[in-house]
């Protein structure tokens, strides 16, 4: 088992945002994480990699406690999140992006070469500076980053906002390619559709939980999924009908 | 008749456009929802009715007059009051002061009759510490009052913020998010405060992604993407659109089944 | 002496004046990006460079010296994020310009007990005090050049170290975004460290090419932090180039000013002009309205 | 509002009862005490500094033999920072819980004016290490000052100018209280002299570069010379700045240059920079026979041997006025303040590093136009300037 | 009405609303009265002891730095409750002083024409100075009045466009605006350059009541200043516990919520300004009076930056801590306690206070205080979790 997380409760000031997690990530697995805005999913991914303290729980990669380490040391541990937004260093060009990823790497520039063979656009720009580049680019750039430290688990955090359709899909098939290359993924996303498609298992959370876990498969028709995203009402719902 | 009215909304950051020429209506006493996904331009579109930000282009009318251009204050106390999705309370403050500082466009003491405490100013502070009193009670947190807000837990600075916009005497308000980071309870407490806010007579525009809780509250739903209204209707209505549903969940719509 | 020649000779004055604010300036910048710290003991690096030199001079060659003091600054600057900016992280701006203040006047309280309220001077590296270089009929001071090479190569190589080195991207990574820094394995708080030993450092070695000219002494600081800080914020906080314009602008501005008024309004001129840019570009001449330029808190 | 200030403010009281120390001493046994305001730290600490040191030693000296008929000296030092209102609180300290004799100091002219009607007032006799002319004229009962006159030394500068053939000059002045009485002297005798004042400029006094000054200088037709009036290290810089324009005319500055640690500063440009000054800084050159040699050498190789450092003129105002307050004291033989100030209105003849002192009910300063010796540069070292 | 056992509104159990206490029952108002009584009880109490020990002199640098205090108070409320740094408050402190002091020292009598009415106005009077010289002066009420307007319009001049800068910048606008203020004071021979006015004289209030530092009115001087602070500190209570403060103390906790609350946050910044510069002319003057004289180095950076490190050290928003830290820090300055390290003592305060004690160092003391049970108050309700 890769990640193992257990009740993992963190939060920021007086909000808890993650109310004793637990879920764990085996070697080679894509497994998503599924739920709506505000639901806690990237305070999760978060403290996984010590961006957020941990209340409380624990978190294990590749057998070792990890919870309490500032966040840079991370990528000793072989995990890199790409958070959300991109967040690529928008003033540097896409090589310097690309080094900057490799910092810990010793062989940055032979990992480099293997990141343009993935993204061949980047190779394209590499020259160019990172802020003008397109959406889809960056977010290529972003993982194509995270890759030159050669994580074994990847912990990808919305990848696909903001994006257009065409990219989605290109973002995602790239993710489907990550099982190829040996990396462990932990997929966030509120794209539920694309991502059970890709991925083998999934979590679904609602404010601070996770409420349901299963085969990728079982969870596409699962009606929980429907309401963590458009509110279809129980039965047992207690609120009136507000229709005048 | 519709109490707030925009058109042609449109706000750029950059080269970024956030808002796109959006026009929508508020009716009187209802409850409306804007939804849509992250990055659609929801609180935007609130900081553009509210004043924070500056149209580039477009109008926004209140209670039948032009508030274009209108700094946040004087939209303030045209009757316009509004929450923060991070519930931004006075951090130094007792909850009481805070809910007090709402009743800040309902008083007029100046620097001299607060520095001398002049009879009318004495009259004016016993007014808005009953009325914030009373606020704090309607959201049902009047035990609180002397607590520093910034020892409330995450629920209950909520609830103080949306005490804190009542004060103001709104015959509007506006929610940004006010269910995100509250657990089910408090998400179904909140859907109470809204209705009873609602039968005080004052409207409200919300914006949630806790879609339960604005399927069940509202009486009309505007969906934004990218900026743009895609769709507008009951949340019935809203609920069977397929383009809302392909927006929300991405991909093909089928491979979902309907719950 | 000719109206074109004069023009020439004030330019060059304020051009000289002007490099030395830059430098401090552009120290101001590589702590200011890092640590989001307005530093304002920076001018006491520039004191604390040419004091150490002036001391080891009378021990050591004078190359040595000037190594030796860059080198005992920018151990006092990392020192000082280490043991002070680095245990206030959660502390708003308006406290950490006080805690800076703080750090500058001690630093110079402590400057006058070391040494004492004399005035110091390294000697003029080449030539001596009346030597000077004709230069299209203005005349200069071979030390002037002294200044005007060392810092443009100061800068330029912070530049290519900032640019091509991966110590240095990653400095500017931790910049442009600390959070994503940090995801990537760099250790900002190093990184931090690391720019205030730059900092103090380029202000040490200023110190040094600067004392022949302007001399040295334990007051010297705060005038240049404060005309420092003026240029980076003309030049926009944060923006590297935009500190030498801003710094080449403050001193230009101060020579110009004495040909058309009463010599003792110089400065009054150059925080004039200060006022009125900030009140019509609130974020400096080269800084940028959005972003953390203005972050406050 | 905290109501725990109130915790505070009692604490606040039990300190204050806590630094109560008994110091009204009687007047009449007991050390005489004599007040000292220097500005030790501060922006005129180059003045401050020398001064504090030689006033201890002084006194010290003084003590080890046997202080005044048989009583020994306390001198009670005070550091202003050369803020105005230190000086007047200081002041008042001395005066009222010290109950000094005399104060000497304090080491700026700004400071001297703001107690000057202290001092008037309860009466206390004040010998200011300044030199502002202002201090003495118009003529307060109780001030005195121990520095030569600013008038004197722009005569000294014009007398010699004059000799050289200079009559058009520009002026600059450092925007202190010295540079600016210098200033005022200059542009009044100026006209009195049948001197032309080209340009006049005043620069700021912690200036570290005035090329754009004299560029306007240089640019001016006619300047035949620069008079520069400053105490402060800007003047080295002024000298070097001149030549390395090739603003090739003579330099005058003013006393404010007895400090042989400008001339090392100025270097080479130092060479030939005509100044009034008094004679310790050219003791070597002076005649055996002349009557403040003695002194002079005693003080230099006292200071700097015990200090380590070259002796200046602005040290040596202290010693000066230590030195006429003591001899006030002896003559009077009391330490009544209205005796005090009698006897040394009327002390004539002392020599003092400054010069021979000879004061009168309408001259506090005490020192003629001999007071002052024109001193060239030459080689690094002062030497008495030849014509 | 029903409340919900759950969320929100849980475990309210025991915590009776102490709410109405405060500004409603005899109880609560005579809390609220304790620092002023305290204030009031300590000034003739510190009066005594002095006099008791007879050190009665130690009043003269007391009323000097009451009235230091009051500058600094003012601070406090700019920095504490609006969030606004200014490095440029010494700048006030002199145009009210220097304004006083070249008025009432300036010889107008070459004006015939206008001096005449002007003294029968009582605006103008003739005196004699030190040296026995005739002048026709502007009479010290007169002068204050003007020295408070001069320092009105600086303060709109540099106030209203500076309010709308922030963090870093408004810093450099104020500080730049006290050098620019600094530098004019040491350029012009009206403001006796570098060495400032003296000869100021008396300024006679009311019969009987005179801001002068002659030792025979010592005593009445140092409860004039004291009882200035006290005045200002009643005041400002009153306006930091009332409308106007509540809205100050939002604007430094979040303008934009300031401003969505109908509070117009570009006007009350520059009020509060105003009013901060306004009580450092105000202190500039009576000091200046008192002093009889006033240099260039009041308007300094470094005179400035002492004032925020004072306001820094009592707390910024706690007005009587800001005060009294001030009052005790600058009177040990002015009976010169710290000798040559005066300037390094504040710099390590600053330091110090900031890095270790942010809110004060009165705030762990008082917390200390509590916990051992020594002291109690309406306050100490309010700490705790709910």
């Amino acid at each position: 088992m890769l990640l193992q997380v257990k009740n993992l409760r963190c939060g920021y000031g007086s909000l808890e945002a993650v109310r004793g997690a637990s879920l764990h990530v085996c070697t080679g697995e894509i497994v998503g994480l599924l739920g709506a805005n505000g639901a806690g999913k990237t305070s999760l991914l978060k403290a996984l990699v010590g961006l957020l303290l941990p209340w409380s729980g624990e978190v294990r990669i590749a057998g070792r406690e990890t919870s309490g380490q500032p966040a840079w040391r991370c990528v000793s541990n072989s995990t890199v999140l790409v958070p959300e937004g991109k967040m690529i260093f928008a003033e540097m060009s896409v090589r310097e992006n690309l080094l900057v990823g490799g910092y810990h790497n010793p062989d940055r520039r032979m990992q480099m070469e293997l990141v343009f063979e993935r993204f061949p656009r980047l190779r394209e720009r590499q020259g160019q500076v990172a802020g003008t580049l397109s959406g889809g680019e960056q977010q290529m750039l972003a993982i194509g980053r995270a890759l030159m430290a050669r994580p074994m688990l990847l912990l990808l955090d919305e990848p696909s906002m903001g994006l257009a359709p065409l990219m989605v899909k290109e973002v995602f098939a790239e993710i489907f390619r990550m099982k190829d290359a040996g990396v462990t993924v932990l997929l966030v996303e509120q794209n539920a559709t694309a991502t059970l498609k890709v991925a083998d298992r999934a979590y679904v959370m609602e404010t601070g939980e996770i409420v349901l876990e299963g085969d990728a498969g079982d969870l596409a028709h699962h009606p929980l999924v429907k309401r963590a995203y458009l509110g279809q009402r129980d039965e047992d719902d207690s609120g009136q009908p507000r229709q005048k | 008749m519709a109490l707030l009215e925009t058109e042609t909304l449109r706000k750029s950051f950059g080269g970024l456009l956030a808002v796109d020429g959006v026009s929508f209506k508020v009716e009187v006493g209802q409850i409306t929802s804007l939804i849509g996904p992250n990055g659609a331009g929801k609180t935007t579109l609130f900081n553009l009715v509210t004043g924070l930000l500056p149209p580039d282009r477009g109008t926004v009318r209140f209670k039948d007059q032009s508030v274009t251009g209108w700094k946040p204050h004087q939209i303030a106390r045209a009757g316009m009051s509004r929450t923060f999705q991070n519930p931004s309370l006075f951090g130094r403050m007792n909850v009481l002061e805070n809910v007090m500082v709402g009743r800040h466009c309902c008083s007029d003491s100046g620097f001299w009759g607060c520095a001398l405490r002049l009879p009318s100013q004495k009259r004016e502070e016993q007014r808005i510490r009953a009325a914030s009193l009373e606020e704090l009670d309607f959201v049902g947190l009047a035990y609180l009052a002397s607590f520093p807000a910034s020892a409330l837990t995450f629920g209950q600075r909520r609830m103080v913020e949306l005490a804190r916009a009542l004060a103001t005497e709104p015959e509007m308000l506006l929610l940004d998010e006010p269910a995100s980071g509250l657990n089910t309870s408090e998400k179904r407490e909140l859907g109470d405060l809204i209705i009873r806010v609602r039968k005080r007579g004052v409207t409200i525009l919300l914006v949630e992604h806790d879609m339960s809780m604005v399927m069940g509250l509202s009486d009309s739903v505007v969906v934004l993407h990218n900026g743009a209204k895609i769709a507008e209707g009951t949340p019935v209505e809203i609920q069977n659109d397929e383009k809302v549903v392909r927006v929300y969940l991405g991909g093909e719509v089928e491979n979902v089944a309907a719950g | 002496m000719g109206t074109g020649d004069l023009a020439l000779q004030y330019l060059l004055s304020g051009i000289t004046k002007g490099s030395i604010y830059a430098v401090v300036a552009i120290g101001f910048n590589l702590i200011y990006s890092a640590t989001g710290v307005l530093n304002l003991a920076q001018g006491e690096f520039i004191m604390l460079g040419g004091m150490v030199a002036v001391t080891l001079a009378h021990y050591v060659p004078l190359p040595v010296a000037v190594a030796g003091a860059v080198l005992v600054v920018t151990l006092v600057g990392c020192l000082l994020e280490w043991s002070l900016f680095r245990r206030l992280p959660n502390h708003s701006v308006l406290h950490l310009i006080i805690v800076t203040i703080g750090v500058s006047i001690v630093i110079q309280e402590a400057s006058l007990h070391i040494w004492d309220e004399k005035v110091r001077s390294l000697p003029y590296f080449t030539g001596n005090e009346v030597s000077s270089i004709h230069l299209l009929g203005a005349a200069i001071s071979p030390q002037v050049l002294w200044v005007l090479g060392t810092i443009t190569v100061a800068v330029v190589a912070l530049h290519g170290f900032l640019k091509y080195t991966l110590t240095g991207r990653a400095m500017r990574a931790c910049s442009a975004n600390p959070e994503a820094a940090m995801l990537a394995g760099i250790n900002i708080r190093n990184m931090r460290t690391l720019s205030f030993g730059l900092s103090a450092g380029l202000g040490a070695l200023a110190g040094c090419v600067i004392s022949p000219i302007t001399m040295t002494h334990y007051e010297m600081g705060a005038p240049l932090a404060i005309k420092g800080f003026a240029a980076a914020i003309l030049g926009g906080l944060g923006n590297p180039m935009g500190a030498v314009a801003g710094g080449l602008l403050v001193g230009v501005l101060e020579a110009v000013s004495v040909s058309r008024m009463p010599a003792a309004y110089n400065d009054v001129a150059a925080f004039v002009v200060l006022l009125l840019v900030l009140f019509v570009r609130p974020h400096g001449i080269f800084g940028l309205p959005s972003g953390q330029a203005v972050r406050e808190h | 509002m905290k109501p725990n200030a109130i915790s505070l403010l009692f604490s606040l009281l039990g300190s204050s009862l806590l630094m109560v120390v008994p110091s009204a001493t009687a007047a009449n046994s007991g050390p005489i005490k004599i007040g000292a305001l220097f500005s030790i730290t501060g922006p005129a600490s180059f003045l401050g500094a020398p001064e504090d040191k030689t006033a201890r030693m002084f006194i010290e000296k003084l003590n080890a033999s046997g202080g005044i008929n048989g009583r020994k000296v306390q001198l009670v030092v005070k550091d202003t920072g050369g803020s105005p209102e230190k000086a007047v609180s200081f002041a008042r300290q001395l005066i009222e819980e010290e109950r000094v004799c005399a104060i000497i100091g304090p080491s700026t002219s700004g400071e001297t004016m703001q107690i000057k009607g202290l001092c008037e007032e309860n009466k206390t006799v004040l010998v200011s290490c300044a030199a502002a002319e202002v201090i003495v004229n118009p003529v307060a009962k109780y001030v005195f000052k121990s520095p030569q006159k600013d008038s004197q030394a722009v005569l000294w500068i014009f007398k010699t100018a004059k000799a050289k053939g200079i009559t058009r000059l520009a002026l600059l002045s450092s925007n202190d209280g010295f540079g600016a009485a210098g200033k005022k002297q200059l542009e009044d005798l100026a006209k009195e002299e049948g001197m032309e004042v080209v340009v006049s400029e005043v620069y700021d006094k912690q200036a570290t570069d005035l090329t754009d000054i004299l560029t306007k200088v240089k640019s001016r037709p006619g300047v035949q010379g620069v008079v520069n009036w400053s105490i402060v290290p800007a003047q080295s810089i002024l000298a070097k700045n001149m030549r390395q324009i090739g603003l090739n005319v003579p330099l005058f500055q003013s006393h404010g240059f007895g400090n042989l640690r400008y001339v090392q500063q100025a270097g080479a440009a130092a060479e030939g920079i005509i100044f009034p000054a008094g004679r310790l800084l050219v003791v070597d050159e002076l005649p055996e026979n002349h009557p403040q040699k003695a002194l002079l050498a005693a003080y230099k190789k006292e200071y700097e041997s015990r200090y380590k450092e070259d002796a200046s003129t602005f040290g040596g105002h202290a010693y000066d006025a230590i030195l006429i307050i003591t001899e006030a004291l002896k003559k009077a033989a009391s330490t009544e303040p209205e005796k005090v100030r009698e006897a040394l209105e009327n002390l004539k003849g002392v020599v003092g590093t400054a010069g021979v002192f000879s004061f009168s009910p309408t001259d506090h300063t005490g020192l003629d136009m001999d007071a002052f010796e024109m001193l060239t540069v030459k080689d690094g070292k002062f030497t008495i300037y030849k014509p | 009405m029903k409340r919900l056992s759950t969320g929100i509104w849980a475990d309210k159990g025991g915590i009776r609303s102490s709410v109405e206490d405060e500004g409603g029952t005899i109880a609560g108002r005579l809390r609220g009265l304790v620092p002023v009584i305290g204030f009031a009880m300590a000034v003739p109490l510190l009066h005594l002891v002095l006099r008791v020990a007879g050190t009665e002199y130690c009043l003269t640098q007391l009323t000097m730095a009451a009235y230091y205090a009051i500058v600094v108070t003012g601070l406090g409320l700019l920095m504490g409750y609006a969030g606004q740094v200014s490095l440029g408050h010494g700048a006030f402190f002199a145009l009210g002083g220097y304004t006083t002091a070249v008025l009432t020292t300036h010889d107008f009598s070459k004006w015939k024409a206008a001096t005449g009415w002007l003294q029968e106005a009582h605006i103008m009077v003739a005196r004699q100075d030190l040296y026995g010289n005739q002048l026709v002066t502007v009479t010290p009420w007169a002068a204050f009045f003007a020295a408070m307007a001069v320092a009105m319009i600086a303060g709109c001049l540099i106030g209203y466009p500076a309010l709308r800068l922030r963090g870093h910048y408004l810093a450099m606008a104020t500080l730049g605006f006290g050098l620019i203020v600094a530098k004019l004071l040491v350029g012009s021979n009206l403001t006796g350059a570098a060495d400032g006015l003296n000869g100021v004289p008396e300024w006679i209030l009311m019969p009987g009541l005179v801001v002068s530092g002659k030792v025979p009115v010592r005593v009445q001087n140092y409860y004039l200043a004291c009882g200035l602070l006290l005045v200002v500190l009643v005041l400002l209570r009153n306006t930091v516990q009332s409308r106007v403060g509540r809205a100050l103390k939002s604007i430094h906790d979040g303008e934009k919520a300031a401003n969505s609350m109908g509070i117009n946050t570009a006007a009350y910044k520059l009020k509060v300004f105003l009013l901060s510069a306004a009580l450092a002319a105000a202190a500039g003057v009576f000091f200046t009076h008192y002093t009889a004289g006033i240099g260039p180095s009041e308007a300094g950076a470094l005179k400035s930056l002492r004032y925020v490190a004072l306001a820094a050290a009592g707390g910024m928003s706690n007005l009587w801590g800001v005060a009294i830290v001030s009052l005790a820090l600058n009177y040990f300055s002015l009976r010169g306690w710290f000798g040559t390290y005066d300037n390094a003592v504040f710099g390590a305060l600053l330091i110090l206070i900031i890095s270790l004690a942010p809110a004060g160092p009165l705030q762990p003391a008082a917390a200390w205080l509590r916990r051992r049970g020594w002291w109690r108050n309406a306050q100490s309700s309010h700490h705790g979790t709910p």
